[in-house]
C-alpha cells in the first residue's frame, strides 16, 4: 500500500486534471494518425512533428512527468504508484499523447535503475527523461536467435577500453538513435551464459554502421548493426564484468510483458461487428457460416483470455506471484493477434489481398504479415512453451 | 469486480476440499459404480455434505439457505469435480432450487427451498424430450379442467431423476403457447421412470407422464411463462456444472503432469519430451483461460448481470472443449496404463462426456454464443 | 484408375520441372515484384512456356492443343507453384480455355482455342462482382435491341486482367434470368481497368464495362445459358490452381525441412526439437493426403466424373487450409530470418493467400462439401 | 509380375469360384454377430461354433486354403499372389468367413518364415495351419510402453534350458491361448537392443499364469502374464542368439499396418448419413451448424486420407518403396478413427451416454473408449511421428 491517503490523492486528482487542462496544446487534441512521426522520440537530433509537440514535451519535462515514476534526482517525477495511476487516467480522459516514446525509458531504463553505477544513472537518465539521446537495443545476432546467449559479438578488453567486434541484428531505429545498449561477449572462454556483459556503445563512434531491414511486410524499423573495430571506453560497462546475461534475462521477462500486449484488446472494435460490416448477415446469421464459427471461436478465445489476464493482475495485487506467467501472457497473446488477423484476412475478402502502400500501417495484408513476426521476437512462441514446461509445470529437462 | 475469491468462498473452498478429499475420493465413485446400486450417489455422503451446508450455500437466508450466493457454490462444485463425487447437487441444488427461487410464489419457496436446503428434498427437472440439447421444445402437454390439470408426455436425461422426490415438468397446452413449469411428486399416480446405465455411473433417467394430475397451485411462474425462468435457471446451472468441470479439468491434468514427471520410458521421465511438453504447456494456458470463465461467469450470476446468457454459453461451450481435449491428452499421456480401469484417469473422461452434455455441449453454445452477439 | 501418372504424364512434370528450375526460379518473381511491371508476368517466359506447349495442354488436338488432359496441366502447374511462376495459365489456359470448349460452339472454339494454345491471345473470365466468393451472383446487365447487346456492370478480382485481350463477362437480362456469358474485346469501347498491386504481385484487376456492345455471336454457350458451363469450368479451375497450390505447399515445405536440418541453435540443429518434429510429421501427413486428392481430381475431371464437384470442393478446402498452415509454420520455423524480404520463404505465404481465396476459399468449399453431400 | 497367365487365372477363377459354391456351408451364409465367438480360433482345445464351422475349416484346411499364402509343405496353399487375390474376391463374392483367425497366421508365421530354422517352420507352422495351436504375443512390459526395448523379463541360460521370470502386459487372449512368442532379455549387460531374444514358450509349462486386464470400455481380450521360474526348451530360441530385436521390429512395422485399418472405411455408412439420421436436417442443412462443419471436415480429412493409402499402394505396385510410410498410416488412421468415434458420440446425442452392456462391441459410449487405445497400441501416434521425423524426413536425432 501506497502511503497517500484518500485526501491526499483526491488533491493531487484536482491539480493534474487543471494543470492539465491548462497546458495540454489544443493542437493536439484529436487522434494520432502517424505514430511514428507526430510521437517525439528524442535523440540528439530532436523532431518535432509540430511546435506544439515541442511545446507538449517541454512542459512535461519540466513538470517531471516525461518519465513520472523515476526517481526526481534523475529528472522523473517521482510519483507514488497510486499518483501515477492518477495521471495515468487524468491524461486518458483528456486523450493526451504521450511526451515521448523512447527505448530508453521502457528498455534500458530498468536495467540502470537496477543495476547501473551512480554515476551512470545520473548521466544516462537524466539524458533520457530530457529527451536528449535516442537509445536502441542489441542483443539479438544473426546465429544466434532463440539461443540468445549464444551470441559472438566480442569486446575485447584492450586495458583502457573495449574493442567491440561483431554484428547485431532487429536493432530498431538502430540508423536513428544516438547509442546502443547492447549484450556482447567478454569471456570466449567461460561458459556460454557466464562470458556475457552489457555495454553501451555511441552510435557514432567509429566503425559502427547499419543496414535497415526490409521485412515481407515491407520497410521496418529494424536494422543490422555492424561493429569492425569500434573502441569503447570501459565505464560503459553496466553492472559487473560478465554478468551480462542476468541484466538481459530481467529486462526480457519486462518486454515480455510488453510485447504480449495485454489489455491492448479492450478498446478494439469486436471481431463480429467486422464480420457482420464486411459478410453480412443472412436470416440473422452470419452469410458465411464456417466464418461464422471461426470468429465466434476466436472472440470466444479472446474474451478468455483478456478475463485471464484480468483475474491474474488482480491475484498479483492480492500478493499472487505472476513468475512465469508472463510467458504464457506473450504466447497467448501473440497467437490470438496472429489468428486475428488472418481472420481479419479472410473477413476481408478479394480487398484484403490488396499490397497497400509501405510502412502506413492499416493495410490488412501487411498488417497480417507482420503479425507473423510476434510469435518470434522477444521470444518465440516455442520458447515460451519451454518456460511454461519447466518453471510453471515444473517438468524435467534434458 | 477483482476477479478473486473473498475470504467466506475462499474458506468455503477449503472446507469442501478438504472434506472431499477425506469422504469422497474418486476410489468412492468406483464402490459406488461397482456396487450397481441405481441411486448412483451415497445418501450417507450426502447427509454429511448437507450438514456442512453445501445444499444451501446459494439459497437466501430466508428460505433456509446461507445465502453465500453462487461464487460460493461454485467452488463446492469444483472440488465435487476434482473428487468426481456424485450427488444431487447438480440436479436438486443447482438447476431445480434456482429455478423455483426464479419463478416459485411466496409460498412454493417457502415450501420447498428449505427442505432442498437441508437435503432431504431432493427435486429434478424434466424438461428434455429430443436426443438434442432443445430447452424450449416441449412436447409434453397439459389438460385443464374443472379438476385441475392433467400431463402427458415422456422426458429424456433427468438428472438424479431415479431419486428425486419431486419433478419440475415443463408442458405445454399446444404448440403455439408457451412453457408451464409443473411440480409434480415423483410419486404420483402415472409417473414411470426408466433408468439405464449411463457412463459416468450417474443416474439420469427417462421419465413418463402420463395423464398425471397437478393442482394450479402446482404451477410455477404462472401458465405458459414458464420459458423466461427457466432459460436463466439454466445458464446459471450452465456455469455451476463449469465449476464442477473446471474441477475435473483441473484435476485430470495435474495428476497428469504428475505423471509425466513419475513415469520413465527410454531411462528419462517422459515429461522430459518437448513434443508433450510444448501440449502441456499449451493446455496449461486454456486451463488459465477457463478459470477465468468460470470465476467471471459465477460473479455475473451474483451480480445479476445482463450478460449472463453470453457468459454462460461462452463457458460451457469453452470448458467443454477444454475438458473434452484435457481427458483425451490424459489418457494419451498415461499410455496404456491409462487405459485400464484399475487406473483412475479414465473415470475423469467418462464423466467429462455426460458433463460436456449436460445443459447444451460445445456445439449448441458456440452456436448460441454467435447468435447471442447477433450474428 | 491407378492414382499415378502415365509416362506422357510423368515426362511432362519432368519437363516443366526443369524447365521452370532454370528459367524461372522465385528469385524470377522477386524481380517481377521490384520492376513494378504492372503486367505482373513475363512476356518472354511466356512465350518460351508456350513453345515448349504448356499452354495447349489440355486443349484437343482439333482445336491446336496437345489433347493432353487436365492430369497433364496439373503436373505443369504443380511445377509453376514450386517456383512461384507467374503467367497467363491459370486464367486464360486453365480456366477461359475451359470454358470456351465447355461452352463455345463449333466456330468460337476454331476461332479462340488455338489462339489460346499458341499463346498469343489472353482470354480472362471476368465474373465475380462482390468482396466474396459468389460465382452465379451476377449484377452485370445487359440489355438487347436490334442493333445487338449492350453491357453494363463492374467485375472484381479479374485474374490477369490487365493484360488479357479478351474478357469472357458474365451478364444476366434482368435479376430472374440466367447467366449469358460474352466475348468482349479488352479495347472494346466502354471497358475500363483498374489495377492496385496484390500481395502476390500479380495482376489482377477490377474491370467496368459501361454500355460496352456485342453481338449474337460473342455469346458462349447461349442466352441465359452460361451458369452451368462456368460452374464447371470453375470446378476444372479449382482443381488445376489446387496443383499449383500443391506445388507451393510442398516446396515450402522441402524448404523448412531442409532449414530444420542446417539451421543451428544451443549448438544442435533446430530439427532435433521434438516440439517441431511432431508439427513437420503431421505435415507430411497431411501433404500426402494433398497429393492424392489432386492426382484424384485431376483424373475426374479428364474421366469426366459425376463427382467432380465434391472432388473439386473437397480438394479446394483442404489444400487451402493446408497451404495455410504449411506457409505459416514455414515462417515460424524459419524465425526471424523467415520474416524478411531477403528470404524467398515469404513469397510463398503471400502468393498462398491469394490463391487459397482464388475460385472460393477454404470456408466456401467446406459448406459447400457439405452441401453437395445433402446435408 | 507373377509367372501366371491370364488363361490359367481364368480357369483357376472359374474353378474357385464352382469350389466354394459347393463347399461353403449355407448355413454360414449370413452376417457375423459376434467375431470372437462365431470365428474358429483355432487351439488344443479347439471351439467351433457351429458344427458347420468346423465343415468349413477342415475343407479348406484340406484344400490348402486354411493360409493359401504359406507354401505347401507348411500346410498352406503355395498360392501365386494373383491367384491368393482372386481367391480373396471370390471369397468376398460369396462372404465367406476365414476359415481361421490366428495370431500365429499373421503375427508369428511371417516371423517363422524368414527367422525359423526348418524344424521350427515345419513343426509350428505346420500346427497353425490345422488350427492345433492358439498363439499369443509377449511383447510389452509394465515398465517398458514405448520403449519396448526397455523390457526386463529376463531367460537365463541354463545350460539345457533358459529359466524365464518376469511380467508381460497386453498379450491378448493369454487366458486361452496354447502358446505364446516373447522377446525376454538373455543378455543384461549389452546395450538394451542388443540383449534381446526371441522366444517360443508354452502357457501349459510350469509357472506360467496370466490376470485377465479390464479396460474403460469394459472387459477385455488383455492379460497379464507372469513367468515365475518358467523352463523353457533351447530349441525354442527363435533366430539367433540376442537377434530378437530384428524380429521384432520386423513384426511391428508388420503390424503398424494392420492396426492401421488401412481400408476398413470403404464399407462403412458415410458419416453424413448418420448425420443426418441422428440429427436430422433443417432446411436441407444438418440442423447443428457446429456439427455439420465438424462431419464435413471429417469426411473431407477421411477421404483425402483414404486416397492416399490407395495412391500409395498403387506407387508400390509401380515399384515405389513405402518404407516408413506404414507409421503414417498408423497415426494417420488412429487419430481419424479417434476424432471419428467423438463424432459419433455429438451425433448420438443423449443416448451416446448410455453404458450399455459389456463385450458386446457397437455401444457407441464403449467403443469410443476402446478407440482410444488405437493412439498407444503398436506404437503410440508420438512414436509414429517420431519414426517420421526420422526415417521419413530425415531429421536429426539428439
Amino acid at each position: 500500500m501506497d502511503t497517500a491517503t484518500a485526501t491526499d490523492l483526491k488533491t493531487f486528482r484536482a491539480e493534474t486534471r487543471a494543470w492539465l487542462e491548462a497546458n495540454y496544446p489544443e493542437s493536439l487534441r484529436k487522434p494520432v494518425k502517424n505514430q511514428e512521426k507526430e510521437v517525439y522520440w528524442g535523440g540528439r537530433n530532436p523532431y518535432f512533428h509540430t511546435p506544439d509537440t515541442k511545446l507538449w514535451f517541454d512542459r512535461m519535462y519540466e513538470k517531471g512527468w516525461a518519465v513520472p515514476h523515476w526517481p526526481t534526482e534523475y529528472g522523473g517525477g517521482g510519483l507514488s504508484k497510486q499518483e501515477q495511476k492518477v495521471l495515468r487516467e487524468e491524461m486518458a480522459r483528456l486523450g493526451c499523447r504521450p511526451p515521448i516514446f523512447s527505448f530508453g525509458i521502457s528498455m534500458l531504463g530498468p536495467a540502470l535503475l537496477k543495476f547501473g553505477n551512480e554515476h551512470q544513472k545520473m548521466k544516462y537518465l537524466n539524458e533520457i527523461t530530457a529527451g536528449k539521446v535516442w537509445w536502441c537495443q542489441g542483443y539479438s545476432e544473426p546465429g544466434a536467435g532463440s539461443d540468445l546467449a549464444g551470441l559472438q559479438t566480442s569486446a575485447e578488453d584492450m586495458g583502457d577500453h573495449y574493442l567491440v567486434n561483431g554484428q547485431k541484428v532487429w536493432t530498431s531505429y538502430a540508423d536513428s538513435a544516438d547509442m546502443i545498449f547492447c549484450l556482447v561477449r567478454t569471456d570466449p572462454e567461460a561458459p556460454k551464459h557466464s562470458g556475457i556483459s552489457f555495454l553501451l556503445i555511441d552510435m557514432e563512434a567509429e566503425g559502427v554502421s547499419t543496414r535497415p531491414i526490409k521485412l515481407i511486410s515491407g520497410k521496418s524499423p529494424f536494422c543490422e548493426t555492424f561493429f569492425d573495430n569500434v573502441k569503447v571506453p570501459k565505464e560503459n560497462l553496466v553492472g559487473k564484468l560478465n554478468q551480462g546475461w542476468t541484466i538481459a534475462k530481467f529486462l526480457l521477462t519486462h518486454e515480455r510483458s510488453m510485447i504480449g500486449g495485454v489489455g491492448d484488446a479492450r478498446k478494439e472494435v469486436p471481431l463480429s461487428q467486422i464480420a457482420i460490416k464486411e459478410v453480412g448477415l443472412d436470416d440473422g446469421k452470419l452469410a458465411d457460416p464456417v466464418l461464422r464459427l471461426k470468429v465466434a471461436q476466436w472472440m470466444m478465445d479472446g474474451m478468455s483470455f483478456k478475463l485471464a489476464v484480468e483475474r491474474i493482475l488482480d491475484e498479483a495485487k492480492k500478493g499472487q506471484q505472476m513468475g512465469a506467467k508472463s510467458s504464457y501472457f506473450k504466447y497467448y497473446a501473440t497467437e490470438l493477434n496472429k489468428d486475428k488477423h488472418e481472420l481479419m484476412m479472410e473477413l476481408g475478402g478479394y480487398d484484403a489481398l490488396k499490397w497497400g502502400e509501405e510502412y502506413e500501417g492499416g493495410k490488412l495484408a501487411r498488417d497480417m504479415c507482420r503479425t507473423k513476426a510476434n510469435s518470434i521476437e522477444g521470444g518465440t512462441s516455442e520458447v515460451q512453451l519451454n518456460i511454461i514446461s519447466k518453471r510453471i509445470l515444473g517438468l524435467p529437462g534434458k | 469486480m477483482a476477479l478473486v475469491l473473498n475470504e467466506e468462498q475462499q474458506m468455503l473452498k477449503t472446507s469442501a476440499k478438504e472434506f472431499l478429499a477425506e469422504n469422497a475420493p474418486v476410489e468412492a465413485l468406483r464402490k459406488l459404480r461397482d456396487s450397481k446400486d441405481p441411486k448412483g450417489y451415497d445418501p450417507a455422503l450426502w447427509s454429511q455434505m448437507t450438514e456442512l451446508g453445501f445444499a444451501g450455500i446459494a439459497i437466501p437466508e430466508e428460505y433456509g439457505g446461507m445465502g453465500f450466493g453462487y461464487t460460493g457454490l461454485g467452488q463446492v462444485l469444483e472440488e465435487t469435480g476434482r473428487t468426481l463425487t456424485a450427488s444431487p447437487l447438480i440436479s436438486s441444488v443447482l438447476l431445480s432450487a434456482t429455478l423455483i427461487n426464479l419463478a416459485g410464489n411466496e409460498h412454493q419457496k417457502a415450501a420447498l427451498l428449505p427442505a432442498i436446503a437441508d437435503g432431504n428434498l431432493l427435486v429434478s427437472v424434466a424438461n428434455e424430450e429430443s436426443n438434442a440439447h432443445k430447452p424450449l421444445a416441449a412436447e409434453t402437454r397439459f389438460r385443464k379442467s374443472s379438476k385441475g390439470y392433467s400431463i402427458t408426455g415422456t422426458k429424456k436425461f433427468v438428472l438424479e431423476g431415479g431419486t428425486a422426490n419431486k419433478f419440475i415438468v415443463s408442458a405445454k397446452k399446444n404448440s403455439k403457447s408457451g412453457l408451464t413449469l409443473f411440480v409434480v411428486d415423483a410419486g404420483a399416480k402415472g409417473v414411470k421412470i426408466d433408468q439405464t446405465p449411463m457412463m459416468d455411473s450417474r443416474n439420469i433417467v427417462t421419465v413418463t407422464f402420463k395423464s398425471v394430475k397437478a393442482a394450479a397451485t402446482d404451477i410455477l411462474g404462472g401458465e405458459g411463462k414458464g420459458a423466461a425462468p427457466l432459460e436463466k435457471a439454466l445458464d446459471i446451472a450452465r456455469i455451476g456444472l463449469s465449476a464442477e468441470m473446471l474441477g475435473s479439468m483441473m484435476e485430470a491434468y495435474d495428476r497428469t503432469i504428475a505423471y509425466l514427471k513419475e513415469r520413465q520410458q527410454f531411462g528419462v521421465p517422459i515429461g522430459v519430451f518437448q513434443g508433450l511438453q510444448h501440449r502441456a504447456a499449451d493446455m496449461y494456458c486454456e486451463i488459465e483461460n477457463c478459470k477465468s470463465l468460470v470465476i467471471k461467469s459465477l460473479q455475473a450470476i451474483d451480480s445479476d448481470s445482463k450478460g449472463l446468457a453470453v457468459y454462460a454459453s461462452m463457458t460451457k461451450a469453452k470448458i467443454s472443449q477444454e475438458l473434452k481435449r484435457v481427458t483425451n491428452e490424459a489418457i494419451q499421456m498415461y499410455g496404456g496404463i491409462g487405459m485400464t480401469d484399475d487406473e483412475e484417469i479414465g473415470f475423469f473422461m467418462k464423466r467429462a462426456r455426460v458433463a460436456q452434455r449436460t445443459f447444451g455441449d460445445s456445439n449448441y453454445h458456440l452456436d448460441r454464443f454467435a447468435t447471442l452477439n447477433g450474428f
